[in-house]
């Protein structure tokens, strides 16, 4: 079972979508059902995962690995290879969860060619899955291709007035920076070739060579190779200034279709930073001008996007700006290129999933009931739906980082493990820091405004005065959002514990081993002297860098202590 | 050896083409006694034929040509004094075609009953143009290439005419035939020329002539005139840009059915002609025309895409579409030739066309079965609400559609996989990056035909789409193909190097955690 | 004797393409499609003479290539003659259709289909 | 140990008063909901007395070090990774705990803030009685009770601005309780974008602190700071950490320039005002700054823009508050200008003397904002003086309470306000006789505006406006007397815990706070001229009574006779003045323009909206018009080739022909050329194309 839990639960949704073509469609109640079975399961498959998972966060490598390079198309050396580590962990958790909240959402928002949208979002939903799960550079562009899509159709076919506009924008913008990702994997590949004479797209033996691009071809052609996976991702993420798509592609998409947008396509574009374009060109990183760009760029799509947010009439659009703010935070995390900046990072995607998705699934419950998402239709929602403003505010103030709510947690940490790198691009560490809180100041700003004008006042539009409050379906939507953000914001260590293996595997991959050893031994030194060490787990009986089996590094015990002043 | 020094095993060799004609003929004469109503028997006959000359090939009964070859190392036999040779990448082709032809025949019975244009002489042609096709592919010698060429262009003339009460057909098969003709003399002066300068009509001989004494001597300038007048005859037949205008009129004009033949076969045959001069005969010349290439294909790429956007015609926007694949193609090529004879470009053309062929017929299928009563079909508006009158159909033209703009995991990507990857690896990355940005741009005209299916309005009646058995089975067969290429492409990667004659799996990592 | 202009190839092949070139002209400027057909034979009769010319040219090399065996040329040449009738019959055929539908035989009103 | 093992219960309890709240307030009956929210919050008091109570003793047998007890690793790996480096290379980690810290600054915070917190819980039983949303606004009361006392109780920064977001997001709920009303949810955006303003520099204030010092801990910081002292004296670091975290404080406790929240806030219900923006909430800064003296003191330029921000800020809030007309303004003014002196006494360094004033301010801040509410709900519901007058006899023990409160606040001896305010003052002349002055001319301000405020409410004649709402002026219930009791017995003696030694008294209070406050750099400081400043002080001391005493007179001359339409001494004698002052300096209004862009200039809108709306134009226009041009350019390009083919093709290829037939009539007829022709000729041109290629190249 743990040998093909992955398969498991990549192909879950691919049955379900099977199954549902063998259903008529005039059945739409059968199909609905079935849909959120299957999505259901999709989610319970992935439920064991966790407790095997938790198990083996520290061993070094990808877990519960399955196939073997070269096993899908031996004559080009591409495998079916799956694997996690802890950052994908968490995204495919996110997925999955999710992917079974936006197909429960959709159950009375789509009235018209059911069965079409459960099965294209199941395929959806296993797209999505594979790219988080590939380890074969191959099979990952693959899915990272095939899932633009259903995407496309959903946008598309159950998308608002501007609904081609916004799909066809989607799918050509995406498509066109994937390409060229596609050329830089075949460079990888031969250059892998060349180096070592093997043809394979295995991520494990191009995590080898990749790195010696920049001292084999120069600076230069390291660059160029390093900005056709950039695009890529950025386009993906979206990064300023690439980012017109979303607010598009948001606003004219359906409800969950924003959901899995926003919460999970997103990341794919953060992800592939994590997973291709860190490990691969350490040297384009950590020298050159391209560093500062990325972080510049971050910076401004922080302050940007809430910027452009603040004004916005759309609250779709409003939110889908947020999104940009918000994941300018997760790439300036990312290109800081810290422990601490990254874990904050990954745990900002899932945030983002989280927070952002429930934003949406909030916006959507609303349109459903008006078909109207212009700000200045709303006022007074207090008045008449009390659980839905309370919900609301919840998520408003995650995604406007509280603390005590996830989206501080992750906030906190990009923002410090930034702050703390003393040389970032030329600028210290603090300097790209300042730079991006203001955008935390802007999100309140933004967000805050909406919720007055949409929940505060009285009723002054009369259509508004029978809305009714949440159904329990849609309450159980956000249940499981709500757990997690508490979850999260209350008791992150779990989270940074899965993360530390991986981000510190990227961390000593992009800037060496070197870089990593030199806080190894730090955390005795301000450990608590005198009080209260009952709760904790100390350093002492699993130091270092933790390895599994005997090979388990011995941390100086004799750590200076401190002696405790005050 | 026979009387004119053939032996048996040249008969052997040509056994297929033999067949074929055989089998046209055949169709010619017992269509006589068919009534009208019976027709269909004329295309099981036609299907037969296509069968019996695979089986010619191949069959796991009794010795056929791979059988032999197999005994002779693989390594490709002359036959007919030398006229062809049979090897595998003759086999590969003539294998391409019976496969287009058969799912030709599919698409084309219930259409012709439609059109009531329902004549064995139809199936007669095709046969005859694949035997044509197949002396293409294993030509060694230039008279026999020409005489394939001409075989298989006099009649796609007349299929493209076929319907004869139809303009739009007269007038496609007029354009296509003074076109082709001229292109044709102009092919034909070319090779007279390489004749004259080398003495031999033998591919092998005038390489070998070209390169030892033509090229050095003072008639090296008779060269290139020969060598720009034969390429003209070969981008003309593969419809590369500026040599592609007849390309589109044909397509719209003629039978749908015969424009997914001619899409796929003829171009394949193109293909490998172009492929067997130019690598086989015209290699000393590659210096010449890689530079005439690039052009050639950047200008194809770039017009067909720009053209292919504003077009309302389904089939004339499939028609600039498979120019645009031509310049892809071309690409390959030239990654094939450019510095050094790489399989990998070659390699990247063969699976293009193999590919292509699945994948551009299927949508040819559907855009045929589209031709129902009075509507003709073959506008893009047609399409609209696709997916509610024929949703099985509507959804297999989406995987063709993104298939041909190169969506893994469809068919199409391998082909245009193997074309970028023959490029990066013999470092032409500007090209590389000009041929996917090409490919994004292609994605939009193809959207333009999802979007009608899907997004489009439904036409009123929303009646269900009449479509025949036949026609389901063509549908079915591509739509699987490119299915099935796309997921597991492997044994068709092999087929391909093995056609090629390249090691399979070199060096790639078998390697297990 | 000396007078008299003796013919080399070179002559053949200087006619050839001027005849290649008169038949590349009417088939760019001739309103009549049978014409453009004929001018069309025009082309291909240069191939013929060029093949043929060049036959006997190397019918006169001694040599591996050469020789009184090296008649593929003028095979060449009869199987294009060929091809050129084939060609020419079908299309008189074609133009017959075109014409029954259309009433004309001028290139210039063959416009139906355009991008 | 029961007490102190379990400190994590106090802020638990009203967080659980919350959460029942929200999951069932809406079920429960007002009894309940007032048993539920009232009973944890005395519960919490009960605990935190005892619990400081525990630790007097604990710390009196430990060396009065802090008490600490951490639940778990709150954020971090707990296993010794996520690490980083500090300022001077050497490896630190990052982690913050949901630790709990227990010293007399804390415990002095603990009891004021549940004690305080406790009696307005009692009075909003009453307050609130006829209001909507009763287990709303207990929900969020409680809810303001848990982050503050998270804030108090928190043993590093990070949790401490778990805390401080708390209770910027609690004021934000309370103050947009009425969230109907326009003006009280916009006060509410106002309150907390502001404060995130502040936070914004506390969280990169943070930043600094774990840079230099490698820990967020309380202890560990402290500790660190007093050890490296003398090097770390004049280090930026430390600058830039404690002016950023100034930042923050300032948001919370409205300094300038960031204080203009907290008036608006009074749009809240008034026991939300008297507990969170009088007592508790906006003493936070206060907090924090003492929190950190151990930084604070190491950078004497921070501390010297402590001290001026605080003396500007009391000075100037004291001046808006002359002359305004709401009566729960005048007092959010006040409180602005109390919470500069304390943060004047911060930044003098007598980081004792500011706590004293929080501590004390607490309880007749509290009461004049309950009596306020109290004169409101008899007055129901007007707040404007300038209606009220002679409500003395009509309620009496809001009366007598306020009376208390406004002596206290003038600084009339042995009343609380005296010792502190005195002590202030005290230290600021040690520091520089020029924020003495200022401190000085803000006390005598102080006394005439709350005279004026006793005068035009309780003592001057009558200017109510309608019989109705005269005939209904009533006393409060006891729920809301009793508090105003006890609050008014506390301003009373709450100063003499504090009583200066130069008043023969032993200052309790500083000797408490003293470990506290014990930097190496003050124990240094020797006690020079003590006794020769001993003089000073009693002048100073009698100073600062007789300011109060003349506030009074002025305030009695002015307003003793106010009748209706009665004349402001201020703009009767200097109108511009007047004007200025009752706009506030015009400062929203500026704010407006230029920061917020809620109001244009002229046809600009500058400030963040303006950058907002520039930016979606930018968004929309620039970016998106870039990618929709390429979008547009390519189909044109494909659109002109059409019309090309179209008509230049067909048109010059097969019309254009006839015309140049006509126009040359036989060298034409060389060119009567059709479509199939034009495409012959293409595909020549491209051959000949070729070959020129090659002739040429």
């Amino acid at each position: 079972m743990q040998n093909h839990i992955l398969s498991i639960i990549l192909f879950t949704p691919l049955v379900g979508a099977l199954f549902l073509l063998f259903v008529p469609k005039e059945n739409k109640d059968a199909i609905r059902w079935i849909a959120n079975v299957f999505a259901l399961a999709g989610l319970l498959v992935s439920l064991p995962l966790v407790p095997w998972f938790w198990d083996k966060r520290f061993e070094p490598g990808f877990k519960f690995m399955e196939g073997a390079p070269g096993n899908w198309i031996p004559s080009i050396g591409a495998g079916y290879v799956l694997g996690i580590d802890g950052i994908s962990f968490l995204l495919i958790m996110l997925t999955t969860l999710l992917g079974w909240i936006s197909i429960l959402s959709s159950w009375t928002a789509i009235e018209n060619r059911v069965k079409e949208y459960y099965i294209w979002f199941l395929f959806l939903q296993t797209g999505m899955l594979g790219v988080f799960m590939a380890l074969d550079f191959f099979l990952f562009f693959v899915f990272w291709e095939a899932m633009l899509v259903p995407m496309y159709l959903l946008i598309g076919i159950w998308g608002g007035p501007r609904k081609l506009y916004a799909a066809i924008k989607f799918f050509l913008y995406t498509l066109a920076g994937s390409v060229l990702m596609l050329l830089g994997i075949l460079f990888l590949y031969f250059h892998h070739h060349a180096v070592t004479g093997v043809y394979t797209f295995a991520l494990e033996r191009l995590y080898e060579t990749a790195p010696r691009i920049y001292s084999d071809y120069g600076p230069y052609a390291a660059t160029l190779l390093f900005l056709s996976f950039f695009f890529a991702f950025a386009i993906k993420v979206p990064m300023f200034p690439f980012h017109t798509w979303l607010p598009d592609a948001h606003v004219e998409a359906p409800t969950a279709g924003s959901v899995i947008l926003a919460g999970v396509l997103l990341k794919m574009g953060t992800y592939g930073f994590i997973r291709f374009s860190l490990p691969f060109f350490p040297d384009v990183l950590t020298h050159g001008r391209v560093r500062f760009w990325v972080m510049t760029l971050s910076v401004i799509a922080i302050i940007y996007g809430a910027l452009v947010s603040l004004m916005q009439k759309d609250m779709k659009k409003l939110v889908a700006y947020s999104s940009v703010s918000h994941l300018g935070f997760c790439t300036l995390g990312i290109f800081a290129l810290t422990p601490l900046a990254l874990s904050g990072s990954v745990l900002q995607q899932i945030n983002h999933g989280i927070s952002t998705g429930a934003l949406f699934l909030i916006v959507g419950i609303l349109y459903e009931r008006r078909h109207t998402r212009e700000i200045s239709e709303y006022g007074g929602i207090s008045n008449v739906m009390p659980i839905y403003a309370t919900i609301t505010m919840i998520m408003f103030l995650s995604s406007m980082g509280l603390p005590l709510l996830n989206g501080f947690v992750g906030e906190f940490s990009i923002l410090q493990g930034t702050f703390m790198e003393k040389d970032i691009a030329g600028h210290p560490g603090y300097f790209w820091a300042a730079w991006a809180v203001p955008g935390v100041v802007l999100a309140a700003a933004y967000l805050l405004w909406l919720y007055q004008r949409v929940f505060f006042g009285p009723v002054t539009n009369p259509k508004n005065e029978k809305l009714h409050d949440l159904t329990p379906r849609e309450v159980a939507t956000f249940v499981p959002l709500l757990i997690m953000a508490f979850w999260i914001g209350l008791y992150p260590k779990p989270f940074f514990q899965i993360l530390q293996q991986p981000v510190e595997k990227t961390i000593s991959m992009v800037r060496g081993p070197d870089y990593l050893k030199a806080g190894a031994t730090v955390n005795a030194a301000v450990k608590p002297a005198e009080t209260a060490p009952q709760f904790r787990v100390t350093l002492d009986d699993r130091g270092g860098i933790p390895t599994h089996g005997a090979k388990l590094v011995k941390a100086p015990v004799a750590a200076p202590k401190k002696k405790g002043t005050n | 050896m026979g009387t004119l020094g053939f032996s048996a095993t040249d008969y052997l060799l040509v056994l297929p083409i033999t067949l074929l004609t055989l089998f046209a003929l055949g169709i010619l004469l017992i269509d006589l006694w068919i009534p009208p109503e019976e027709k269909w028997v004329n295309a099981v006959m036609a299907l037969c034929g296509v069968a019996f000359s695979a089986a010619a090939i191949w069959n796991p009964f009794r010795p056929g040509i791979l059988v032999y070859l197999e005994a002779h190392g693989f390594s490709g036999r002359p036959a007919m004094l030398n006229a062809m040779v049979v090897d595998r990448f003759a086999i590969y082709f003539w294998y391409l075609f019976l496969a287009a032809t058969a799912i030709a025949i599919l698409m084309s019975v219930r259409y012709l009953e439609t059109e009531h244009e329902n004549h064995g002489e139809y199936y007669a042609l095709m046969l005859l143009s694949v035997a044509g096709m197949m002396c293409m592919a294993a030509g060694l010698d230039i008279v026999l290439i020409f005489i394939g060429l001409e075989l298989m262009a006099i009649s796609t003339y007349v299929l493209v005419g076929f319907l004869r009460r139809d303009r739009r057909s007269n007038e496609a098969a007029l354009k296509y035939l003074l076109l082709g003709a001229f292109s044709s003399g102009i092919f034909a002066y070319g090779l007279s020329l390489f004749y004259g300068l080398t003495g031999s009509t033998n591919l092998a001989v005038i390489a070998r002539e070209l390169a030892n004494n033509v090229l050095k001597s003072e008639y090296r300038p008779v060269a290139i005139v020969a060598l720009l007048t034969t390429i003209t005859g070969l981008l003309f037949k593969i419809a590369a840009i500026p040599f592609h205008q007849w390309a589109p009129d044909a397509y719209e004009g003629a039978p749908t059915s015969i424009t997914g033949f001619m899409s796929v076969a003829v171009k394949a045959a193109g293909w490998a002609m172009l492929l067997r001069i130019l690598i086989l005969g015209l290699l000393p010349m590659r210096p010449i025309w890689v530079p005439l290439l690039v052009f050639v294909s950047i200008a194809t790429m770039t017009g067909a895409n720009f053209a292919a956007l504003t077009q309302t015609n389904t089939k004339r926007l499939l028609a600039y579409s498979s120019i645009a694949h031509v310049g892809y193609m071309l690409l390959g090529l030239i990654a094939g030739t450019a510095t050094q004879l790489s399989p990998d470009g070659i390699k990247g053309i063969l699976i293009y066309l193999l590919v292509y062929t699945f994948m551009n017929l299927g949508a040819f299928a559907v855009i045929t079965s589209l031709r129902h009563r009075n509507v003709i079909g073959d506008e893009l508006d047609d399409l609209n609400g696709l997916y509610s009158r024929a949703p099985v159909e509507a959804v297999l033209m989406l995987v063709f559609m993104l298939s041909l703009a190169g969506i893994p995991p469809l068919a199409g990507f391998w082909g245009k996989y193997f074309i970028f990857l023959s490029l990066v690896s013999s470092g032409h990355y500007a090209l590389a990056s000009l041929g996917v940005f090409y490919s994004v741009f292609g994605l939009y005209y193809y959207l333009k035909i999802a979007n009608a299916m899907f997004m489009g309005k439904v036409e009123k009646d929303g009646e269900k789409l009449p479509i025949g058995l036949t026609m389901r089975a063509a549908i079915a067969l591509t739509g699987i193909a490119t299915l099935y290429i796309g997921l597991l492409p492997n044994s068709f990667i092999e087929l391909v190097n093995w056609a090629l004659g390249i090691a399979q799996n070199p060096n790639v990592a078998r390697l297990t955690h | 004797m000396e007078a008299m202009l003796h013919i080399t190839t070179l002559h053949y092949l200087v006619l050839g393409a001027a005849l290649f070139l008169l038949g590349v002209i009417g088939v760019l400027t001739r309103r009549n499609v049978v014409i453009v057909l004929m001018s069309i034979e025009l082309i291909l009769n240069a191939v013929n003479l060029n093949l043929v010319a060049f036959s006997r040219y190397w019918q006169g090399m001694p040599g591996h290539l050469g020789g009184p065996g090296a008649l593929h040329g003028q095979v060449f040449a009869i199987f294009v003659i060929t091809d050129a009738a084939a060609e020419a019959a079908v299309g008189l055929g074609i133009l017959i259709a075109f014409f029954r539908n259309k009433e004309t035989v001028n290139v210039d009103e063959v416009n139906l289909l355009k991008w | 140990m029961l007490f102190l093992d379990h400190i994590w219960l106090i802020p638990l309890l009203p967080a659980v008063g919350a959460a029942l709240m929200f999951f069932f307030g809406r079920r429960l009956q007002k009894s309940t909901v007032s048993a539920v929210c009232v009973g944890s919050v005395v519960l919490a008091f009960l605990m935190a007395c005892g619990g400081v109570l525990q630790y007097t003793n604990w710390g009196a047998a430990n060396g009065h070090r802090p008490y600490e007890k951490i639940l778990y690793t709150w954020l971090g790996t707990d296993t010794g990774h996520l690490n980083y480096q500090k300022s001077d290379g050497t490896p630190a980690s990052f982690r913050a705990d949901a630790g709990f810290l227990l010293d007399p600054l804390s415990s002095i915070w603990l009891l004021f803030v549940t004690g305080v917190g406790m009696l307005i819980h009692i009075y909003s039983t009453g307050y609130m009685a006829h209001e909507g949303g009763y287990y709303r606004f207990f929900g969020y009361l409680n809810l303001f009770m848990f982050s503050m006392l998270t804030l108090i109780l928190a043993n590093n920064y990070v949790l401490m601005f778990v805390g401080w977001e708390g209770v910027g997001l609690c004021s934000y709920l309370l103050i947009g309780f009425y969230f109907h009303r326009k003006s009280a949810s916009d006060a509410a955006n106002k309150a907390f974008i502001v404060n995130r303003i502040g936070d914004a520099g506390f969280i990169l204030g943070m930043f600094f602190v774990a840079w230099l010092c490698g820990s967020l801990r309380f202890i560990d910081v402290t500790g660190f700071a007093r050890d490296h002292a003398a090097t770390l004296m004049g280090n930026p670091i430390v600058t830039a950490a404690t002016l950023l975290l100034f930042v923050g404080a300032c948001g919370k406790s409205a300094q300038l320039p960031l204080y203009v929240w907290l008036p608006d806030a009074m749009e809240g219900p008034t026991p939300v005002s008297a507990l969170i923006h009088a007592a508790t909430m906006v003493t936070a800064g206060v907090y924090m700054v003492a929190r950190s003296n151990a930084l604070f003191v190491l950078s004497r330029e921070s501390m010297l823009v402590v001290a001026i921000v605080g003396a500007l800020t009391a000075i100037f809030a004291a001046s808006i508050g002359l002359v305004q007309n709401d009566i729960k303004r005048v007092l959010a003014y006040s409180t602005v200008s109390q919470l500069g002196y304390m943060f004047l006494a911060l930044g003098v360094g007598a980081f004792s003397a500011g706590v004293f004033h929080v501590f004390t301010h607490a309880f007749f801040k509290a009461l004049l904002f309950l009596g306020a509410g109290s004169v409101i709900h008899a007055m129901s519901g007007e707040q404007d003086m300038r209606n009220m007058g002679a409500l003395s006899e009509k309620i009496p023990v809001t009366f007598r309470t306020m009376l208390v409160a406004t002596l206290a606040i003038a600084g009339i001896p042995i009343l609380a306000g005296f010792f502190s305010k005195d002590e202030i003052l005290w230290q600021a002349w040690k520091f520089s006789p020029y924020l003495w002055a200022i401190g000085f001319a803000t006390a005598l301000m102080t006394a005439f505006y709350m005279f004026r405020l006793m005068y035009l409410t309780f003592w001057s004649p009558s200017r109510v406006t309608s019989h109705e709402v005269e005939h209904h002026i009533h006393e409060s219930p006891k729920s809301m007397t009793v508090p105003l009791v006890v609050l008014a017995f506390f301003s009373i003696t709450a100063g003499w815990l504090g009583w200066p030694a130069s008043l023969g008294g032993s200052n309790h209070f500083e000797k408490f706070l003293e470990p506290v406050f014990a930097n190496a750099a003050e124990k240094e400081a020797p006690p020079a001229n003590e006794s020769g400043l001993g003089l000073t002080e009693y002048l100073l001391m009698g100073l600062s009574v007789a300011a109060a005493g003349v506030g009074w007179l002025m305030a009695s001359r002015a307003y003793s006779n106010a009748g209706k339409g009665y004349t402001e001494p201020i703009a009767a004698a200097a109108p511009p003045v007047y004007d200025t002052l009752l706009n506030k300096y015009y400062v929203d209004e500026g704010y407006d323009y230029v920061f917020t862009g809620r109001r244009k200039l002229g046809d600009v809108r500058l400030g963040v909206m303006g950058l907002g709306e520039a930016s979606s134009w930018f968004d929309s226009h620039v970016i998106d018009g870039a990618v929709n041009a390429a979008g547009w350019i390519t189909r044109s390009t494909a659109t002109f080739s059409s019309w090309w083919d179209k008509w230049i093709i067909d048109g010059i290829g097969v019309n254009g022909p006839a015309i140049l037939a006509r126009m040359l009539s036989y060298p034409a007829r060389l060119f009567e050329w059709g479509l199939v022709q034009w495409y012959a000729l293409v595909m020549t041109a491209g051959l000949v194309g070729f070959v020129f290629y090659y002739v040429y190249h």
